[in-house]
């Protein structure tokens, strides 16, 4: 019974992708005059070279940073939107250490990546503040610190770290002891993937092996039944929102120093967003969250390789992604037939039983 | 209804092949355990669930109930387990939520006033029309819920467990309304785990067990005995057998204490006694004189404003609800699915809440799940809980098993005080039954109780010594509770009599 | 400094509060809507992007603004049932189908634009019209006030008539009663017959409806074309707006103007020698500080009362004693 | 998407020619104008070329890929622009010597060892801004009918970026070099999409009493222009002639935008496959195009003849070769700190 629902939610997910597939060719159809080069260009392309595959691979590290946060966050029951200004201001503070031409190496990116998960954490940590000092909404207060964080980061760029030299609103070039070392030969796969694993281990560790995870599950659950458990549920939370803040901002610093020369970021990345929905994906559960990650970054692959070498606008990659996004997390799709299924079994079960 | 099978979508059998008939004009009880299907039954006749097989008569026809407004139109009206009600709306707008009267585009809101006060009258249920739900007592609410059915022209009533949350006065009074509704042609089934009241109340019952019906029986041709047999497949003991109690030192001492809660009122109002070890200090008295205030300060949930509080020595002014368990404390609480879960964690998780960072399940960074699992397990067995595995979801579990649950954690911890606040309310007779010998042999162990309970039945059979509580202040304290009688216990409950300040304060044990 | 009081003394000034407010205050009428039968909508800004391509699409087409507005409505409507369909009946976590949404719109728009105006960016080639500004007569004359509150767009009347629209409607009618009943205890309203799905489903729609308003405004009257992303971050900002107007209507227009007052103060005051950037975190900022102090307040004045009331108490119960 | 599929080019001696665009098209602005540089080739050679553009969105991790890839492909000439792409384009070009690169709008560092397949070309905004500057300052003190006796004109950037402060410092050289009394509100958007924010503070600017502004902010300053059609007064466009965005479905904005300040990228690259075609194209070094290479202009049409009186359109005409034959040098904002921008800024605030 129990192998047979794992098999159905297999069939299941793959209808849903076959499905948004369906769409998107048919949206490439009126977009493109040789949809089948597209479409194969879409779901092989990421596979057709070491390099594009490296290209998810580089894609998926910020993803693993930012899901996990979000999934921190979300799992104390915070709706904290923070993880967004949370990893830009993570690469602006590594930023400000990484600049710095007078580190060794190894030394240099630890602390770069340190501070900025400190600046993330306290970015998260605010709304959580607010929220548990004076119940301020922290979906609220995290949306509007986004833009706030934005510009803060914008004038620190701008007023203490742009170098003039340059024709563009960058900061100096970051020093090459503060780099992430590649990974993969002919690829930009960089040291953060390991980091990322790590944290995403450990996050699955700390969220169902420890007893700081346990308490921020059961508050996100039921904070009542926290509180009367013994918890302070406050700090708790104010725990989780600032760990998740901590990896996110440690995620906006690794993919500076892993992917950039200098900082050069003029708007919000969109990581942050990005996370929840690898978040809800994985159902807050870290275990789950490369599976999200990857599937979101083959995705975007795909897509950028299919606008790129094929005629197909890049804009309607962003409809396929919505349309796949939204039908593989459709949890009643084809519940019916799962019913059916459920139905079949118990009285199978239950004649057998007697 | 014939041949009802209901499978839930995670697989349970919920109803499997259930005959149920009734004759107009009868008051037809529906017993069970737990979890035996009851709701179900009654949810497929509402039209909230849908079974898989079986068809619904009525008068003779074959009728299709896709949904409440279906059953609705039918003459079906349902009284939830649960309360159905709109806290922020007042009780005219509850009322006719759904079919609301209409002026032009608006609600006709003055009509509903009306047409619930005439209604309230006929039925002699007294509600006030323009009161917020979140501002009345249970007893109220239950009302309301009744008239809500009778708004909408039920001439079949159900009512699943409504008299769990009430006194017994106001059981009473339900019961008197049901009979007048009875006389007026109404037809109702009535759920209960209070066999008494089935005795009392009415005419014939249908069984349930596991899912199936056992039979259906007249009321008088059974005894309290035979139900309950039929129910649990075994003889049920209805009364807790329990040696006289040896209190030794004082474990809980409360002195002075005064509550005020948020509207300023004096909640608890300058009380003191004390619990002693091998004792189960019963507190009698009608809901909402204080006793949840009480637990609260007790438990740490609340802090103390007035007064002292000592555990095991310990005052616990400034303490937090950490400290006060450390103390050896443990607390059944009133309300179970805020209070006493997390309803979509597993079993497992849930019994650990209070000791999940004990060195027996945690180290020095994780958990240690194979301890863990050992734990659940025993628990469950020991605690009979009915579950496919310490995996499963408590909200899987029915009523009595989630608050199994919920004792098996609090009594692991071998309690010096425990603090038990309506500990088996709306649970079978089975898990009622084992739940109170629990407390009784917790108490032969040494450990003090405080039992906190609306249910006279209850106390006077578990308390050794009661304390009687009514608006916020202890008006009698009764040292031998068989010595007492019910209709003497009602008296103080209601505040008519009250015994001296001396006599009170014997219940301090200086 | 006497600049500044001359910038927002001006009358100028209060107009432009008036027309910064007016996108905003129908998407918070939009977010207010859907959070009453609680479900929480994030795809206004993605809804307010597709009416505003909409409108201008069909205007240019059909050549008559008001049929523009119309269908930029009907689509912001069909918008919010498509998301209700995902959420409601293909259980989509509402959030995660509401991101998708403003993915689709981003994307899409752009797309659409491009298969019909033939660019990317700005559908200038497009003869779209604009909606009508409306002179209200004898308020007009009126010194000061008049110039500040007459002469605005048709549709800045209506977002603040949509205010008082959704008062009645959420607290008056039957339709509301439910929607409100439907939020706060679904199981409740389910038991006496009430379909949630389907309330949720009228509630979204008309949430896609009135971000609907707001898209047509930005195309069809704060500017006369559509751009790419001309939305710019309004649909979440309306979202906090509602949340820190405590999800009543007036509360969310007292925190839409309050924005578009920041906003408008924001844009009028570069001239001060700050750096840019911060002046353009005044609005948010000011919404979060906004925020802080109206909860801070709310939890300082229970704290107080009972402190107060157990003062009150404590010295009867000392008397009491004493006696 | 481009015009053309790159895999199925028969012939070998069609010249093929890429461009990537670190952004997406319609801007209004330069990409906008490259892409149009390279129908510009199509139409001139046909058959002889292939051409495709490449849209590479604004998340600048795809750009490096992207670039690698056409690098590796069967391109001849692979043209992108922005200084984003400079240190890229320095370390990919050297392992594909035998590709042609151009990079537009910034210039790689020639000391670097093997940059000889690089063609760089920048332009001289600032003069041409300059020119508007100048403009601005005569309109906002002559009697033209929408003008006012305040000394004043605006400037409505994007952001506070270098590219953008190119642009502004021209702008406030030239309306200085009229009149030194000459104030200049400038106003930043924070954005290049919010067109409806480039309205409100336009109308802003308007309001305290500009009665001309200049938007440097892509698609967001397009909001400059319908501030202008509310309050009722000029402005000045920018990239591209934008009084011919509206000439056909809005005349009465188009009569206000007196002139556009042109950055012709399109003819820059045309001139650049020109040069290539007839061997002589500078491949291993930079070029700085203005007036004279038609690589930035002023948009002298229908309404700016109508609408700017002939004296000032003179005077234009002799600053503008003032500036050709280097009488006049205008600064450049490449190589400024923030705080000495936000000094020359302060200088001429309201
Ligand atoms: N919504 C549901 N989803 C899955 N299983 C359910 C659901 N509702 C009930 N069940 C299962 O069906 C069985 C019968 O439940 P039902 O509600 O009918 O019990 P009951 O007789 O009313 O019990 P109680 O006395 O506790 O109210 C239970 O074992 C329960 O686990
Ligand atoms: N979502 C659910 N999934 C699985 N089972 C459920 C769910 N909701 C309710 N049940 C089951 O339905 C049954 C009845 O639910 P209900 O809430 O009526 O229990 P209950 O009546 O409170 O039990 P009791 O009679 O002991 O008070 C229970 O057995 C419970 O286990
Ligand atoms: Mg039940
Ligand atoms: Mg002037």
């Amino acid at each position: 019974m129990f192998k047979q629902k794992k098999l159905f939610e297999l069939f299941r997910t793959v209808l849903a992708i076959v499905i948004a597939l369906i769409i998107a060719l048919i949206t490439i159809l009126f977009a493109s005059e040789e949809p089948g080069r597209a479409l194969s260009l879409f779901l092989f392309g990421p596979m057709d070279s070491l390099r594009h595959f490296g290209n998810v691979l580089e894609m998926m590290i910020p993803l693993l940073f930012t899901g996990l946060a979000v999934s921190l966050m979300f799992s104390a029951a915070q709706f904290n939107l923070g993880a967004e200004g949370a990893f830009f201001l993570g690469g602006i503070s590594a930023t400000a250490v990484a600049i710095n031409q007078n580190l060794i190496p190894f030394v240099h990116p630890v602390l770069s990546i340190l501070a900025g998960g400190l600046a993330g954490a306290v970015f998260c940590g605010i709304p959580a503040l607010l929220k548990v000092k004076w119940n301020a909404s922290e979906l609220v207060s995290s949306l509007m610190f986004n833009y706030v964080a934005l510009f803060l980061g914008l004038y620190l760029i701008n007023y203490y770290m742009r170098d003039v030299d340059a024709g563009a609103m960058v900061s100096f070039r970051l020093a090459e002891t503060s780099k992430l070392v590649k990974l993969i030969p002919g690829t930009r796969v960089h040291f953060g993937l390991i980091i990322a694993a790590l944290t995403v281990v450990a996050g699955y560790y700390f969220m169902y092996r420890t007893r700081w995870g346990y308490r921020i599950r059961l508050t996100g659950l039921n904070s009542s039944f926290a509180r009367y458990s013994g918890i302070r549920t406050a700090s708790v939370i104010i725990l989780s929102q600032v760990l998740g803040g901590f990896i996110a901002g440690s995620g906006g610093a690794i993919e500076i120093l892993g992917m950039y020369r200098r900082f050069s970021w003029q708007s919000l990345p969109g990581y942050g967003w990005d996370g929840i929905i690898v978040a809800i994906l994985a159902r807050n559960n870290p275990a789950l969250i490369p599976v999200g990650a990857f599937f979101l970054a083959y995705l975007r692959i795909g897509a950028d390789l299919m606008a790129r070498s094929s005629d197909v606008q890049s804009e309607v990659v962003y409809i396929i992604q919505g349309v796949m996004i939204v039908l593989i997390a459709a949890e009643s799709f084809l519940a019916h037939y799962r019913h059916k299924l459920v139905y079949r079994e118990a009285r199978k079960s239950a004649t057998t039983g007697e | 209804m014939n041949n009802i099978t209901k499978v839930y979508p995670n697989g349970i059998v919920a109803n499997e092949g259930v005959d149920f008939s009734l004759r107009k004009g009868e008051i037809h009880a529906l017993v069970g355990e737990n979890g035996a299907g009851k709701s179900t039954l009654m949810k497929i006749l509402f039209g909230l669930e849908h079974p898989e097989e079986g068809e619904i008569l009525l008068k003779g026809n074959p009728i299709n109930i896709g949904s409440p407004n279906v059953a609705i139109e039918h003459g079906i009206g349902m009284v939830h387990q649960h309360f159905m009600l709109v806290p922020s709306l007042t009780v005219a707008e509850n009322m006719v939520l759904g079919s609301e009267p209409r002026k032009g585009l608006y609600v006709n809101i003055k009509k509903a006033s009306t047409e619930t006060l005439e209604l309230s009258r006929k039925y002699n249920l007294a509600v006030d029309p323009s009161a917020r739900i979140r501002d009345l007592p249970v007893g109220i609410k239950q009302k309301v819920e009744i008239l809500k059915a009778l708004y909408r022209g039920a001439e079949i009533l159900i009512l699943d467990e409504p008299t769990a949350v009430l006194t017994p006065q106001e059981t009473k009074e339900l019961f008197e309304e049901l009979h007048l509704l009875k006389e007026q042609g109404s037809t109702i089934i009535f759920i209960s785990h209070k066999l008494h009241e089935i005795k009392e109340l009415c005419d014939r019952l249908t069984i349930m067990r596991n899912g199936r019906s056992q039979g259906v029986f007249n009321v008088a041709d059974v005894t309290e005995k035979d139900i309950s047999r039929l129910m649990v497949g075994r003889d049920v003991i209805l009364e807790v057998e329990k040696g006289p109690a040896s209190p030794a030192a004082v474990s809980l001492k409360v002195e002075d204490l005064t509550v005020v809660n948020d509207f300023g009122k004096k909640a608890v109002n300058n009380i003191s006694f004390s619990v002693r070890k091998g004792e189960i200090l019963g507190v009698a008295g009608v809901e909402g004189n204080g006793q949840s205030e009480l637990v609260e300060i007790l438990t740490g949930l609340q802090r103390i404003n007035f007064g002292s509080v000592e555990i095991e020595g310990v005052n616990i002014a400034g303490k937090s609800i950490k400290d006060i368990r450390n103390l050896g404390t443990c607390h059944i609480p009133e309300d179970r699915m805020t209070y006493g879960v997390a309803e979509t964690l597993d079993i497992e998780q849930n019994l650990l809440a209070d000791k999940h960072d004990s060195s027996r399940f945690t180290g020095r960074i994780l958990t240690k799940p194979k301890i863990i699992r050992e734990n659940s397990l025993k628990l469950i067995e020991e605690y009979k809980i009915k579950c496919g595995s310490p995996l499963e979801e408590v909200k899987m579990l029915s009523g009595g098993n989630i608050q199994k649950v919920v004792v098996a954690r609090e009594f692991s911890v071998e309690p010096k005080l425990i603090i038990a606040d309506q500990p088996t309310r709306g649970i079978d007779v089975g898990a009622t039954e084992f739940i109170r010998k629990r407390l009784v042999e917790l108490r032969d162990e040494g450990s003090a109780v405080l039992l906190v309970s609306a249910d006279l039945n209850e106390v006077l059979e578990l308390s050794d010594s009661l304390i009687v509580m009514y608006n916020g202040e202890i008006t009698a304290y009764i040292e031998d509770v068989k010595s007492l009688g019910e209709e003497e216990l009602g008296l103080f409950m209601l505040g008519i009599n009250k015994q001296s300040d001396s006599e009170i304060g014997r219940a301090l044990h200086v | 400094m006497s600049d500044f009081f001359n910038i927002i003394f001006s009358v100028d000034f209060g107009y432009a509060v008036l027309r910064v407010t007016t996108p905003i205050l129908f998407a918070a009428m939009g977010a207010l809507i859907s959070d009453k039968a609680g479900v929480i909508n994030i795809a206004l800004e993605g809804m307010m992007l597709i009416a505003a391509l909409t409108g201008v699409i069909v205007s240019a087409l059909a050549q008559s603004a008001g049929l523009g507005l119309l269908a930029a409505v009907i689509v912001g409507a069909l918008v919010g049932m498509i998301l209700a369909y995902f959420a409601l009946n293909l259980k989509t976590d509402v959030i995660l189908a509401a991101i998708a949404i403003n993915l689709i719109a981003m994307g899409g728009t752009v797309f659409i634009l491009f298969m019909v105006g033939g660019d990317k960016g700005i559908s200038s080639s497009l003869p779209s019209k604009v909606l009508p500004r409306i002179d209200i007569p004898l308020l007009k004359s009126i010194p000061v006030v008049g110039p500040i509150l007459s002469g605005h767009n048709i549709l800045t009347y209506m977002a603040f008539l949509s205010v008082w629209v959704m008062y009645i409607f959420i607290y008056k009618t039957p339709l509301g009663l439910r929607i409100r009943a439907v939020g706060e205890n679904p199981d409740a309203a389910d038991s006496v017959g009430i379909s949630v799905r389907k309330i949720q489903y009228i509630a979204l729609t008309l949430s896609g409806a009135l971000a609907g308003f707001g898209g047509a405004y930005m195309s069809m009257g704060y500017v006369s074309w559509f751009s790419k992303n001309m939305t710019a971050g309004r649909g979440f900002i309306a979202l906090a707006a509602e949340a820190m107007g405590g999800a009543t209507p007036h509360g969310a227009m007292f925190t839409s103007l309050l924005f578009g007052l920041f906003d408008a103060l924001s844009n009028s005051l570069q001239t001060l020698r700050v750096p840019a950037e911060f002046i353009q975190m005044i609005p948010y900022l000011a919404t979060v500080i906004g925020l802080v102090i109206y909860a801070a307040n709310k939890t300082e004045q229970i704290k107080r009362i009972q402190a107060q009331k157990e003062r009150q108490a404590g010295t009867k119960t000392e008397k009491g004693k004493t006696t | 998407g481009g015009q053309q599929s790159s895999e199925d080019a028969p012939m070998d001696d069609v010249l093929k020619i890429v461009l990537i665009l670190n952004g997406t098209l319609g801007d209004k602005s330069f990409f906008d104008s490259a892409d149009n540089g390279m129908k510009l080739i199509k139409d001139k050679y046909g058959d002889k070329v292939l051409v495709k553009t490449i849209e590479m969105n604004y998340d600048e991790t795809k750009w490096e890929p992207t670039l690698l890839d056409v690098a590796e492909q069967d391109w001849d000439i692979v043209i992108m622009g922005t200084w984003q792409m400079t240190e890229m384009l320095q370390e990919a070009a050297p392992d594909y010597p035998d590709k042609k690169f151009i990079i537009f709008d910034t210039e790689v560092d020639y000391s670097l060892p093997d940059m000889d397949n690089i063609y760089s070309i920048t332009y001289k905004q600032n003069e041409a801004s300059f020119l508007a500057g100048a403009l601005a300052a005569r309109v906002t003190t002559s009697d033209m009918p929408l003008a006012n006796p305040e000394k004043m004109i605006g400037f409505l950037g994007g952001m506070d970026i270098p590219v953008i402060n190119d642009f502004l410092i021209g702008y406030i050289e030239g309306a200085q070099y009229i009149d030194k009394d000459i104030k200049v509100a400038v106003s930043y958007i924070g954005s290049f999409d919010d067109s409806a924010k480039g309205k409100e503070m336009s109308l802003a600017q308007y309001s305290q009493g500009a009665d001309i502004g200049y938007n440097v902010a892509g698609q967001a300053g397009l909001g400059q222009l319908d501030a202008a059609k509310d309050a009722d007064r000029y402005a000045i466009g920018v990239d591209s002639d934008q009084a011919e965005l509206f000439l056909s479905t809005d005349p009465a904005k188009a009569e206000l935008i007196t002139t556009s300040v042109l950055k012709r990228v399109d003819n820059s690259l045309l001139r650049a496959i020109d040069l290539h075609m007839a061997g002589k194209a500078p491949w291993g070094s930079s070029e700085i195009l203005g007036f004279e290479e038609e690589a930035v202009g002023f948009a002298e049409n229908d309404i700016y003849m109508k609408v700017v009186p002939a004296e000032i359109r003179e005077e234009m005409d002799m600053l503008q070769k003032k500036i050709i034959d280097g009488d006049i040098v205008v600064s450049s904002a490449f190589g400024m700190s923030s705080s000495e921008i936000q000094a020359l800024r302060d200088s001429v605030s309201p």
